[in-house]
């Protein structure tokens, strides 16, 4: 079902950060101005992105879209500081220049046939599920989606008024006070209801859970995946998972979505 | 000089009976079989690329994590996975063969776990013509069968060279590991077997650990380290095998830019590759390229090969 | 855990029949002879301070340029200036013994160009009580004549350490150089020949070019590369040769802060040094210290020694 | 003639940039606040300092003192852009926190008969002698100073409306065709008059001049040195010149300031 969305462009491009905002006191959000990645990314699909033109960090550090804009060529990365990369990213501004591969990987797809999608969000696994739940939305097929964020402080959880608009229901989860529902999101897994799709995205321990319930109750689902990643392009085969039918697949080029099923997360 | 001179740099570079139509190559394992950087640029520009290693069976590689950074550098332990010589031929070969007829060399990267497997590997790839020369990868720190040896052993890698050297008459490329106490030693003995090239250096053993969970971070524990962080050390290695061999050296480690280039030839290499660079930024080995260009106008250097060995000292 | 328990945790750590106050050292060649930081920090908090090298005679060192930074290392060429033992005696070794009288280790770390004159420099310090222990510097990659062979020669390592071993009932360290095909068959061969203890890694054989003036950056072409660069590869070596010997080790190279420290811990070194980080920020060593002693107390670790060899593989 | 300044306190500082003025396209002066420099540090003097926090660069750099001010804690250095540290550098503002090792190194020091100075500053060799032209001035002690300025262009000739206060002559000197003298402030040498004591700071080419124009003309010189530095401390023999009298001495601790005389400053 992931779609290998082939790349008809070059996938290396310059461009500019043309607004910055700060949601919570780790959490931000990029928008970058190049049209090439805003006309062409689908949810799922991420930007492989240039720290420094210096080596601290060496590496490109992945994103997942979290909006694009194909009119104004703008699109939004949206981040937690978790690091040395994330800690200097804090530091960008407005008209700083980016240099960014993308978009990369596969996309969520959404097949016409299904009408009612769980989605599954996990801290900043909230990003190319907030992408999918607008674009779904746009789309008008009449699509309902139940929207599960779960977090471990109130505080790491954002955007819940944009999610409203688009989403059916919205349910906030922390294992702080702050909502109504505490705990850890899979904890809730008797609310989920019988979705046709679940879509999720967040850390492998969560991850876990929800291929361990949707397995039991017999749910496809499909989930975007992290790993530490190289090129991005899918020449280093430095970010491969293992699957239970075709070995190692690549999180860059396969992924990082994959049918959740097909996965062997660890134990 | 003016600008319209830029036209008239020689940028070719001869490698044992190879000419290459520059000197900048992308190393092993960094660039696949040529396909994956088709959207970012035209590998046609480049003057060589090496394939990703290559074995007689499909090879799964090491369960991840396979890579992390460092300072300057980064960790990998790929474990050498790869679709084997069959799936070369159906997959991979064409678009090889595309890239050679555009003029760019095809050096096939050998990860043998025996002599005979080095042997069947040339002997399948003697017949395509997409293949020009033959770099033996003996020093994989990865692969713990096997693999670690012939770069360290010396009447193993003697053997090795000489076994090869008999198959072809396409150049034999050995690539040093630089976990050796004297790497020109290990380059001597290479040329007196026949090779026709060396290339150093290959990654270094190495290892990170999270003091957290104190674990290693790879799941193989040690992998190999690439990147800036080796470059003093691998711009050394060359220097010093280019002062003891008369063959010809493809020189790499952390080579990020046109200066770094530049730093290779003058230490003695002929060619270089550019390997993690390629990850940080894709366009690296064409802007090497330019930059090469550029500091010859500068420098009224008319043929590139006049930097290789010029360094000072 | 309370904040009141820091008190509790037990830093000291066992190093052949020495205790170190705990286990924070600077390496040699980064910290003199443990006055020039005077003015910094309070020196009698490390568990022991490596002296500069020490000759019989002594020595000019190299003409400059003798540092230059490379991609998070640098690299030198010091070349073993030192004062020479007479010198030693008058001049340093009052400070030494009042930073030993606070309880701090310390090592002399010997730069002997041939088995006497390590036998002469025992000799010599046998007379003070200022040092407690003997540093075999077998692997300095800057002096051209015998320096570099005793640490990459087994039978003269072999030869070095049984000849020292026998002169005093202090421990003798020998320090290995990473420039070799096995280290832990270096430590190995120590060990067997009664090394106590062995200081991993020296500097990397390594050098610089400046590409301008096609010319090396430093005087003497080559030097030694330390700091962040070669950490990855001095942890892989401490835990390979960990795995290897009974003997402890002291663990360096490229250690900037306490999570490095507690990676060589974990890896398997009993101490570590930290040697460039000195120069970077010269109160690294106690910042490491408290960085150590914070992850014990939440690590709900009560003697830093259960930390040594800890990684979870 | 230099004094070996005892460090009386800790030289390991941290402090903040109070102020930044560019004072021509690569030249930068950043007035930074700690007291314990500021009421110490003598002309010809160094800070080491931490570029930061990361590891690119690595190392340390050394400026030089411009001046300082004891009363409000503050003094400045003065920089020229050449590489990636001094690039870095051209983004602190004023607030951010600097880490310093200082008041390093010897000073220059004018005995009380010398009355008449010569100064020969070349580029950023213009700092030490800068801060030294004001203290003398100061110091009210009568002491005439001719201050010869010499740059490769005219641009990178500044403060000397402050130079012009304190000194007895200003002479800016530029390849270019921006003074009224044109050449190399070497090419002078004839106009420099007969000084009790010359002092310069500058690249290793003038200084090798000036050495050589001084002996030939008998004046005693001083100079403030450069060489590339580890430890700013005396411990890591790292930067050392070589002296015709004494070995390897360390720029760091027997200088910068050194009897030119002295040092073999090479071919
Ligand atoms: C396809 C993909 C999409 C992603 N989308 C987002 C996103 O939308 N928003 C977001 O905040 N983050 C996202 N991430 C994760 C993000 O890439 C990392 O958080 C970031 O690279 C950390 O960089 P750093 O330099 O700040 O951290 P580092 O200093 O490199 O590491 C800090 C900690 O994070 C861990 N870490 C770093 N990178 C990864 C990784 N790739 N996988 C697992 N652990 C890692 C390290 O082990 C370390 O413990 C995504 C990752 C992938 C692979
Ligand atoms: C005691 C002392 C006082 C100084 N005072 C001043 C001052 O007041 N203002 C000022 O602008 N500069 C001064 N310098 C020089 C200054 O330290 C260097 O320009 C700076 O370190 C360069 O850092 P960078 O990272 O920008 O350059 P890098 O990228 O490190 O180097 C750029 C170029 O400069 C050369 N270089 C770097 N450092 C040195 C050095 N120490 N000596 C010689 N060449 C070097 C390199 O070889 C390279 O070619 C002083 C140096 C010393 C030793
Ligand atoms: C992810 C990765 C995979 C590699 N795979 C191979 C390989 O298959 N065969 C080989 O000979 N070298 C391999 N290498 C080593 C590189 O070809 C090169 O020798 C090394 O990375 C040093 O160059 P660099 O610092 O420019 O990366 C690999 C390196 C990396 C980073
Ligand atoms: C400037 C300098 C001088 C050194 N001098 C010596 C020395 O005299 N003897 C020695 O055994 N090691 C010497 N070393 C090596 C260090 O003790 C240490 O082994 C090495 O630098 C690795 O540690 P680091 O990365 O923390 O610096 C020196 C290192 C540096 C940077
Ligand atoms: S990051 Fe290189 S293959 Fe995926
Ligand atoms: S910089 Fe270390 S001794 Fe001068």
């Amino acid at each position: 079902m992931p779609t290998a969305t082939p790349a008809q462009h070059t996938l290396h491009h310059t461009g500019s950060i043309v607004e910055v905002q700060q949601l919570a006191p780790l959490i931000w959000a990029h928008r970058c101005h190049i049209p090439e990645i805003a006309a062409s990314v689908h949810p799922g699909q991420f930007v492989h992105m240039r720290i420094t033109e210096g080596s601290a960090p060496l590496l490109r550090r992945p994103f997942s879209v979290l909006d694009a804009n194909p009119r104004d060529g703008t699109f939004r990365i949206l981040f937690k500081v978790v690091g040395v990369g994330t800690q200097i990213m804090t530091g960008f501004r407005a008209g700083d220049p980016v240099d960014m591969l993308g978009p990369l990987g596969s996309a969520f797809n959404v097949p016409r046939a299904n009408k009612r999608l769980l989605m599954i969000a996990g801290g900043i696994g909230m990003v190319p599920l907030y992408f999918l739940a607008k674009k779904l939305f746009e789309s008008r097929r009449g699509i309902e989606v139940d929207y599960w964020f779960g977090a471990r402080d109130a505080e790491e959880i954002y955007l819940l008024d944009d999610l409203r608009q688009w989403c059916n229901t919205v349910v906030p989860v922390s294992e702080d006070a702050g909502f109504e529902k505490r705990g850890r999101v899979t904890d809730f897994a008797n609310e989920w209801g019988s979705p046709n799709l679940v879509l999720t995205c967040g850390p492998t321990a969560m991850l876990r859970e929800v291929q361990r319930i949707t397995r039991d109750m017999n749910f496809p689902v499909y989930g975007a995946l992290e790993s530490f990643m190289g090129c991005g392009l899918g020449a280093c085969l430095g970010c491969v998972l293992n699957t239970t039918d075709a070995g190692y697949e690549r999180v860059c080029t396969e992924g990082p979505v994959f049918d959740l099923h097909r996965l062997e997360l660890g134990p | 000089m003016t600008a319209a001179a830029a036209t008239c740099v020689d940028l070719s570079v001869k490698l044992g009976s190879l000419r290459l139509k520059n000197p900048v190559t992308v190393a092993s394992g960094t660039f696949g079989y040529g396909t994956e950087y088709a959207h970012v640029f035209d590998s046609t520009l480049l003057g060589g690329v090496f394939l990703k290693a290559l074995t007689m069976n499909p090879r799964p590689g090491n369960p991840p994590n396979r890579i992390c950074e460092t300072s300057s550098g980064m960790l990998n332990s790929i474990g050498l996975q790869n679709v084997g010589i069959d799936r070369f031929f159906s997959e991979k070969e064409p678009n090889c063969q595309r890239i050679a007829s555009a003029g760019v060399t095809i050096f096939a990267n050998l990860a043998g776990q025996t002599i005979e497997e080095f042997e069947q590997l040339i002997d399948h790839l003697e017949t395509t013509t997409a293949v020009h020369a033959y770099e033996l990868n003996v020093s994989c720190p990865n692969v713990n069968k096997g693999g670690c040896q012939f770069g360290q052993d010396q009447t193993l890698l003697r053997e090795l060279v000489i076994a090869t050297r008999k198959l072809t008459q396409r150049p034999i490329i050995v690539k040093l590991s630089p976990q050796v106490t004297d790497i020109a030693a290990m380059g001597v003995l290479c040329e007196r077997a026949g090779a026709d090239a060396l290339s150093l250096i290959n990654t270094f053993p190495a290892m990170a650990i999270d003091a957290q969970s104190r674990r290693p971070v790879l799941n193989t524990i040690a992998g190999g380290l690439s990147g800036p962080a080796i470059k003093p050390i691998a711009l050394r290695m060359v220097y010093q095998t280019a002062q003891a061999v008369s063959i010809p050296i493809i020189g790499m480690g952390g080579i990020m830019n046109a200066t770094d280039a530049i730093e290779f030839l003058l230490a003695g290499a002929s060619a270089i590759s550019s390997g993690t660079a390629n990850f940080v930024n894709p366009n690296a080995p064409v802007e090497i390229l330019r930059g090469l260009e550029a500091y010859c106008i500068e420098h009224c250097v008319d043929r590139v090969e006049q930097l290789i060995g010029g360094l000072q000292v």
